[in-house]
């Protein structure tokens, strides 16, 4: 149907989907008027430091606040003593376990939280911070978790030392927390044994931290009088929180406010409850004055949410065309000294099982098994959904390394295994149903765009040469927006999401969703998902989140889950309002609901388009008496949203490498991503969002983890040796797009923010590894710095002139 | 991150400052730049009592052309060096070099002479004074002496200069015109320190190499001068053999730290290649 | 951070004299540059500091020192060998150091010995998150120093003394006068500190 | 306790004035003191670039200046390039071309760039990417603040043709 002029007009003033509209987080942001965490100041605020371990594992043998309390401007010093008979020295994680809030008796990590000063100001709080003077016994500590169920280990939590389980299971080592199994073993092992081919790859997905340019803190402001608790806070699910510290704290949740307020990046980290705040709580609770904590960098790398140290083993059983038949991977999980971060309570491993990929393979099983170690707690963070990457990039490595074994082609291996088009919904040997995909079209659409071809011819003359240049494919399929309820929940609550609208007489609105933007764009991007459900201008659509007091309950942003969870929540209530408009808008032109006909932003009388009600009518419509019979006033709804699965978003990325082979330094010269997530909702922010994510997975391939020495002391956890890149290593981005929607989400869209980094990383790795592939080289783990490159070049030889 | 409490002084005058100097001795430290005393400061490294700011000091800073020499303020900025159309045309291996230390921001206020001072192998000025013969003005309260770059750095964070004396310029003789340079700086990203880094100044004479000078940075105790190397060149073509034999007489004085840069081998090694692509590339800009 | 050292040293005087220096813990402990013993513990421990100064940067480690009869694995020391145990934390409470010394006097002939001493430094903490490993070199040219300061001390000591009663008093401590009182340079936490230098902070400019 | 200073500097076309010990970092004093939270912190080692401000015609990272040290200094702050309700280029076209994202370091990088379009009024993207890589970016993968300082760029120029 080809639309009227004036319908264009009309849709164009809305703004809504598919329109790369300017965002309305801007404003305040190019003026420097962000409200982050620190820049929140309240009347009488004390603030408070943290004195932290040096070692890795020690016994506390005696802590000595005098000289600290001696400072001018130190009110306070809190130690776990302190906080023992409130019983707030320990407390839930999200994953099932409990953490020291501060060390009770003995550390288990280097700069773990032991005490807080509380002062007047940060200079007075970090002069006293020196002076607590703390003895310390230092024990044996486990650095590699391969050493972590060793017979004669120590135990790192004696607290729990005789529990046989933790949450997940059964444990079979006082270092164990959880073995997690998904598949057929046996079906698996017999297809091994009776493969044309079998391959396995030893992988590492080395520690690494997300690193947002904010780190984490707090205000946290008890209102003695009231009893009501106001806590300010970097977090990416206030909702959450805010349960944990009314469990913890026996505050009604009534009476405690989160709010979120603006976020400087999360990935991630800031999605678990951390020791800091809750001092600052229980700290504001004691002296009646709000108290401010902030994380400095260093202990932002150190201790707070870390993600991946995944040490995973690949095996792939295969036909001699290349036809996976079965798939084998198992991981040995380094969780830290807390299994602290945020996971589903029937999915400890996260969302493991997506490993299968974008690939059709019969037979499958995987085996996580997770270990405590003497190092800050965490694992799942950083721009992923609960261990993709490190599926994602076990199978896409696998794939690679398949394809060299047998001498095909590594993009002619893939499309030999895809899920094909036809196939969709694809339910995978590990159970997950794949909503919708076209990977065939998307793969090929890459390949000609890059001329794959010619690099490859291109390649083959280098080669010849002596020189090194590499070719990486990765065509991933990601899960995001967790969850289902049925398989998703956290400490028991249910990973729906929501969305309440309230449409005022004049036709704008307010929408108030569960989720917590960290700067994807959700007050520009909701707005128009309503926009064009209810015919209203984006502008006019005033998005908040963030505000437990304001919000309706959601399980907040991470795991890409705002716009497959929350957005669908946002479309949802705003179908319900347009279906209580249209009754309206029937009792007012005196004709049946069947007789109307929506159009871009009224109802109209089928055959007769001049009697219509454009919706900023019913609003103010649904504010007088002239409603239908027993109708209530108001134009408001509200949308709990449990998706029915989760959706999965696809991409094909090519990336080239050219490697200095004299000093090892990898130059990305090309990359191109082609990404699908389904109905784009507005081009620009996901465009935006996929060169941060491709940027973030190649900082990781080419430089990030947290290194320690034997003992567990860091070894590079300031911004000097953590690989945070600039402009200048920063490559340029291309970016392309298919749209397949989910068929199962109201709009259609799929999550996106987590694809680059999922799928950009391997891709990284593929093309240094391709690189030396001709010299036999079949995987090398990250990060692939010029260090570790030249070394595999002098490995081979290939580093002499 | 918060530095422990210090007085704080801001002398106008050379005078001044070594007035103030002396006055407090060891309590107190000299501030130019600041991008290495502060952030040891703010993490409680370091703690002086007294910190005298020779940033108001105008007649450090500026830099002009006295007969066959450059002179340059100690406390003339990176930036300054680097925008500076007298060192463009008459030293431009100062201006590549300043250009590959750390990032913009701290280029307008790291200086030259701080750079120098701190005497930290990983700096970058150290090797390029050693590569372009330059030599150091140092004053007291009790007179002035010059002292040449080559046997300034004794060690790590160890010169020279004595605590009573405040670098107040640098000398460099002005490169004869034709001199070919490049200072090749291998390093993980802006802002990082080399993993290891080659100054070099080259003069031919018709193909045999008339002048040359090669310094190397971050391997090992203080920026080293690779005279072997140099001696291996001097009356010499310059062929792939003699560059890489010269390497190999650079790499044999490194004795570099194992870091998250790389083992000792690697930046070895990655002295030995950055001696090899200064050489080339000040070869390419040398006058034949 | 871990670094084992096992070095000797030539003593200018007969091994008995040489062993009867060596039993002076205090006398032993002020050989070690920039040390400092301010206490007596009644376990027979010795509390001190260890403050090292480079450059713009000063670290100040304080800790106790205190002498084993066994070793490592719980036998009894062979004669004529010492061993010393320290451990102590930096005065902002973010660094530790462990240090375990055993060291053995063999006798050469009427007017030398050898000195041999394993060590084993552990480091933690923020001073080794900028780069411990530098250690291994300067834990050698600190065991040095040691050395020579401990055979200054030796030279020094009257041939005949009786070995050091346990009655020794703060106030009457032995230091041998010719040492430096402050460290100056090449000791173990200089060379940290050195390399945290490095990996941060040295930047252009002081 | 060391003595107190008096300070006396021109923020955003203001004279200020605080009395500050000297050990406070100018970007503490202009946080907390002086109101102006639109730079921030992000490392406290100047590596980040959150805290740029721009310094008597230099673009500085504040956590690592002292209060003392910018006596009868002119500080610029993103707070300052909004005049008269009319922003800056450089906000516009940050926002244009969806330069941000978090927002944390967009004051920073706007301060720079500000600095840099004077000292260099056309810059390519390579120069861009060398004269901005003291800022650190996690969000956006630089490729859009490139294009909005490329942008802001030609607007400045049509302005002063």
């Amino acid at each position: 149907m080809a639309a009227s002029p004036d319908a264009l007009e009309r849709q164009d003033k809305l703004q809504g989907l598919g329109v790369s509209r300017l965002r309305k987080e801007d404003a305040r942001f190019i003026r420097g008027r962000g409200t982050y965490v620190d820049d929140i100041k309240l009347p009488g605020m004390l603030f408070g430091s943290i004195v932290r371990s040096p070692y890795a594992h020690a016994r506390i043998k005696s802590i000595d606040k005098t000289r600290a309390l001696a400072v001018p401007g130190v009110v306070a010093v809190l130690t776990a003593d302190d906080l023992k008979p409130v019983k707030l020295h320990w407390m839930p994680t999200l994953g099932g376990d409990v953490q020291a809030v501060l060390a009770d008796k003995k550390v288990c990590f280097q700069l773990q939280e032991v005490a807080m000063v509380i002062a007047s100001d940060r200079y007075s709080a970090a002069d006293g911070a020196e002076l607590v003077e703390v003895e310390y016994e230092e024990l044996p500590a486990i650095v590699d978790p391969h050493q972590s169920m060793a017979k004669d280990a120590p135990i790192i939590r004696e607290d729990i030392a005789d529990k046989d389980n933790v949450g997940h299971g059964k444990r079979t080592h006082p270092n164990h927390i959880f073995t997690w199994e998904a598949g057929d073993k046996p079906a698996v092992d017999a297809v091994f044994d009776k493969a044309d081919v079998v391959i396995r790859e030893e992988i590492l997905n080395p520690r690494v931290h997300p690193c947002p340019l904010e780190t984490c803190g707090c205000v946290a402001s008890f209102d003695k009088p009231t009893g009501q608790l106001t806590v300010y806070l970097t977090s990416q699910a206030p909702h959450l929180v805010r349960t944990v510290v009314a469990m913890l704290s026996g505050i009604p949740e009534s009476k405690i406010r989160l709010i979120g307020g603006d976020i400087g990046g999360g990935f991630g980290n800031k999605v678990p409850v951390y020791p800091g705040y809750v001092v600052a709580i229980v700290a504001s609770i004691v002296t009646g004055v709000p108290i401010k904590w902030i994380e400095s960098r260093i202990d932002n790398i150190s201790t707070t949410g870390f993600a991946r140290d995944y040490h995973g083993v690949g095996e792939l059983a295969a036909d001699k065309d290349g036809r996976v038949k079965a798939l084998r991977f198992t991981a040995l999980a380094d969780h830290g000294a807390f299994n602290s971060h945020v996971s589903a309570t029937k999915l400890p491993a996260g969302l493991f099982s997506i490993c299968t990929g974008s690939y059709a393979i019969p037979k499958a099983y995987c085996r996580v098994d997770a270990v405590y170690t003497n190092k800050a707690p965490g694992g799942v963070a950083y721009r992923c959904s609960l261990r993709v990457t490190e599926a994602v990039y076990l199978i896409e490595r696998m794939m690679d390394v398949l394809a060299q074994k047998l001498g095909l082609d590594k993009a002619e291996i893939r499309r030999r295994n895809f899920v094909k088009a036809e196939q969709f919904p694809y339910t995978t040997a590990f159970g997950w149903t794949l909503d919708s995909g076209n990977y065939h079209t998307a793969l090929d659409k890459v390949l000609k765009a890059v001329d794959y071809d010619g690099l490859r011819r291109e390649q083959a003359e280098k080669r010849a040469r002596g020189e090194l240049m590499g070719i990486g494919i990765s065509t991933f399929t990601e899960i995001v927006g967790a969850g289902p309820t049925k398989v998703c929940d956290i400490l028991g609550i249910g990973l729906f999401d929501s969305c309440d609208i309230r449409v005022n007489p004049t036709g704008s609105a307010i929408a108030r969703l569960g989720t917590m933007s960290q700067g994807q764009g959700h007050a520009t991007t909701y707005a128009q998902i309503i926009a064009t459900e209810l015919g209203l201008p984006s502008e006019e659509i005033q998005i908040e989140e963030g505000d437990t007091d304001k919000a309706p309950y959601g399980a907040g942003t991470w795991g890409s889950r705002s716009t497959p969870v929350a957005g669908a929540a946002a479309a949802m209530a705003a179908r319900k309002i347009r279906a209580k408009a249209q009754k309206i808008a029937a009792h007012l032109l005196e004709v049946g609901e069947g007789d109307l006909e929506w159009e871009i932003d009224r109802f109209k009388v089928k055959g007769h388009p001049s009697q219509s009600k454009t919706m900023k009518e019913l609003a103010m419509a649904a504010h007088t008496s002239n409603l239908p019979a027993g109708m209530e006033k108001g134009l408001d709804a509200s949308e709990y949203y449990d998706p029915p699965n989760m959706t999965f978003p696809f991409g094909a990325y090519v990336c080239v490498v050219d490697i200095d082979r004299f000093t090892g330094e990898p130059k990305v010269r090309r990359f191109y991503a082609l990404d699908d997530c389904g109905t784009r909702i507005n081009p620009m922010i996901i465009e935006g969002q996929i060169h941060g994510g491709l940027t973030e997975a190649f900082a990781v391939a080419f430089g990030q983890q947290i290194p320690f020495d034997e003992h567990g002391n860091h070894l590079g956890n300031s911004l000097m040796d953590y690989f945070l890149p600039t402009a200048v290593e920063t490559p340029h981005w291309e970016t392309d797009h298919t749209v397949t929607p989910s068929p199962h989400h109201p709009i259609g869209a799929k999550g996106v923010a987590e694809s680059p980094h999922v799928g950009g990383i391997p891709c990284f790795s593929n093309a240094v590894i391709d690189a030396f592939a001709h010299l036999g080289v079949t995987h090398m783990d990250m990060p692939h710095t010029a260090y570790r490159v030249w070394q595999q070049c002098k490995a081979l030889g290939v580093d002499k002139r | 991150m918060i530095p422990r409490p210090f007085e704080y002084y801001a002398p106008a005058s050379i005078p001044d400052a070594l007035g103030l100097l002396r006055k407090y001795g060891d309590e107190a430290k000299l501030l130019a730049g600041g991008h290495s005393l502060l952030p040891m400061m703010k993490l409680r490294f370091a703690q002086p009592g007294h910190l005298i700011d020779l940033g108001k000091i105008s007649e450090l800073r500026g830099i002009r052309e006295d007969g066959a020499t450059i002179r340059i303020g100690a406390m003339t900025s990176e930036n300054d060096l680097i925008w500076s159309t007298l060192l463009q045309k008459k030293c431009p291996l100062l201006v590549e070099g300043a250009r590959l230390i750390s990032d913009p921001q701290v280029r307008y206020k790291g200086t030259i002479g701080g750079d120098i001072c701190h005497g930290d192998p990983a700096n970058d000025h150290p090797a390029l004074m050693l590569a372009l013969g330059a030599s150091f003005v140092l004053r007291s309260s009790t007179g002035e002496r010059v002292v040449p770059a080559d046997g300034f750095f004794v060690a790590p964070y160890a010169t020279a200069m004595q605590a009573d004396e405040i670098m107040t310029e640098i000398r460099i003789p002005t490169p004869a015109p034709g001199t070919g340079f490049c200072y090749s700086k291998l390093k993980r990203k802006i802002g990082d320190f080399a993993t290891a880094a080659a100054a070099v100044t080259l003069a031919m004479k018709g193909d045999t190499v008339s002048q040359v000078t090669i310094a190397l940075t971050n391997v090992g105790a203080t920026a080293l001068k690779a005279r072997d190397a140099e001696d291996s060149l001097r009356g010499k073509s310059l062929t792939d053999a003699s560059i890489a034999n010269a390497a190999q007489l650079a790499m044999s004085i490194c004795e570099p730290s194992p870091d998250q840069r790389g083992s000792a081998e690697y930046k070895t090694a990655m002295a030995g290649e950055m001696t090899q692509r200064a050489l080339r590339t000040a070869h390419s800009r040398a006058g034949h | 951070m871990k670094v084992e050292l096992d070095k000797s040293f030539p003593m200018p005087a007969p091994a008995d004299a040489t062993w009867r220096s060596l039993q002076d813990i205090e006398g032993v402990a002020a050989c070690m540059p920039g040390a400092k013993i301010t206490e007596r513990l009644p376990n027979g421990a010795l509390k001190g500091t260890v403050t090292v100064r480079i450059g713009p940067a000063t670290m100040s480690f304080r800790g106790e020192v205190e002498a084993r009869d066994t070793d490592a694995t719980g036998q009894k020391l062979a004669p004529q060998t010492l061993r010393l145990i320290g451990k102590g934390t930096d005065s902002t409470g973010t660094s530790g150091a462990t240090l375990d010394l055993v060291a053995h006097v063999s006798a050469v002939d009427s007017t030398s010995s050898i000195l041999n001493g394993r060590s084993e430094i552990t480091m933690s903490g923020k001073a080794v998150a900028f780069g411990g490993r530098m250690m291994s070199s300067v834990a050698d040219q600190i065991l040095k120093q040691f050395a020579d300061n401990f055979a200054a001390k030796v030279r020094e000591a009257p041939a005949a003394s009786a070995t050091p009663s346990s009655s020794t008093s703060p106030a009457t401590m032995s230091t041998p006068n010719e040492l430096p009182k402050e460290l100056d340079g090449l000791a173990l936490v200089w060379a940290v500190i050195r390399n945290w230098l490095h990996g941060m902070f040295g930047r252009s400019t002081p | 306790m060391a003595t107190k200073q008096a300070v006396s500097m021109q923020l955003n076309g203001k004279v200020v004035d605080v009395v500050v010990e000297p050990r406070e970092l100018l970007i503490h004093t202009l946080r907390e003191r002086l109101g102006t939270t639109g730079p921030h912190i992000g490392c406290e080692t100047s590596h980040c670039g959150a805290c740029t401000v721009d310094l008597d015609g230099m673009s500085v990272k504040s956590c690592t200046v002292l209060t003392v040290q910018c006596q009868n200094s002119e500080v610029l702050t993103i707070e300052g390039f909004e005049q008269g309700g009319v922003l800056h280029a450089l906000q516009e076209c940050f926002s244009e071309q969806h330069g941000l994202q978090c927002g944390y370091c967009t004051p920073g990088m706007i301060t720079r760039a500000y600095r840099l379009l004077k000292e260099i009024p056309n810059p390519t993207e390579e120069e861009i990417r060398y004269w901005m890589a003291g800022n650190l970016c996690r969000c956006t993968g630089y490729q859009n603040i490139v294009k909005a300082v490329q942008f802001a760029a030609k607007k400045l120029a049509t302005k002063a043709a």
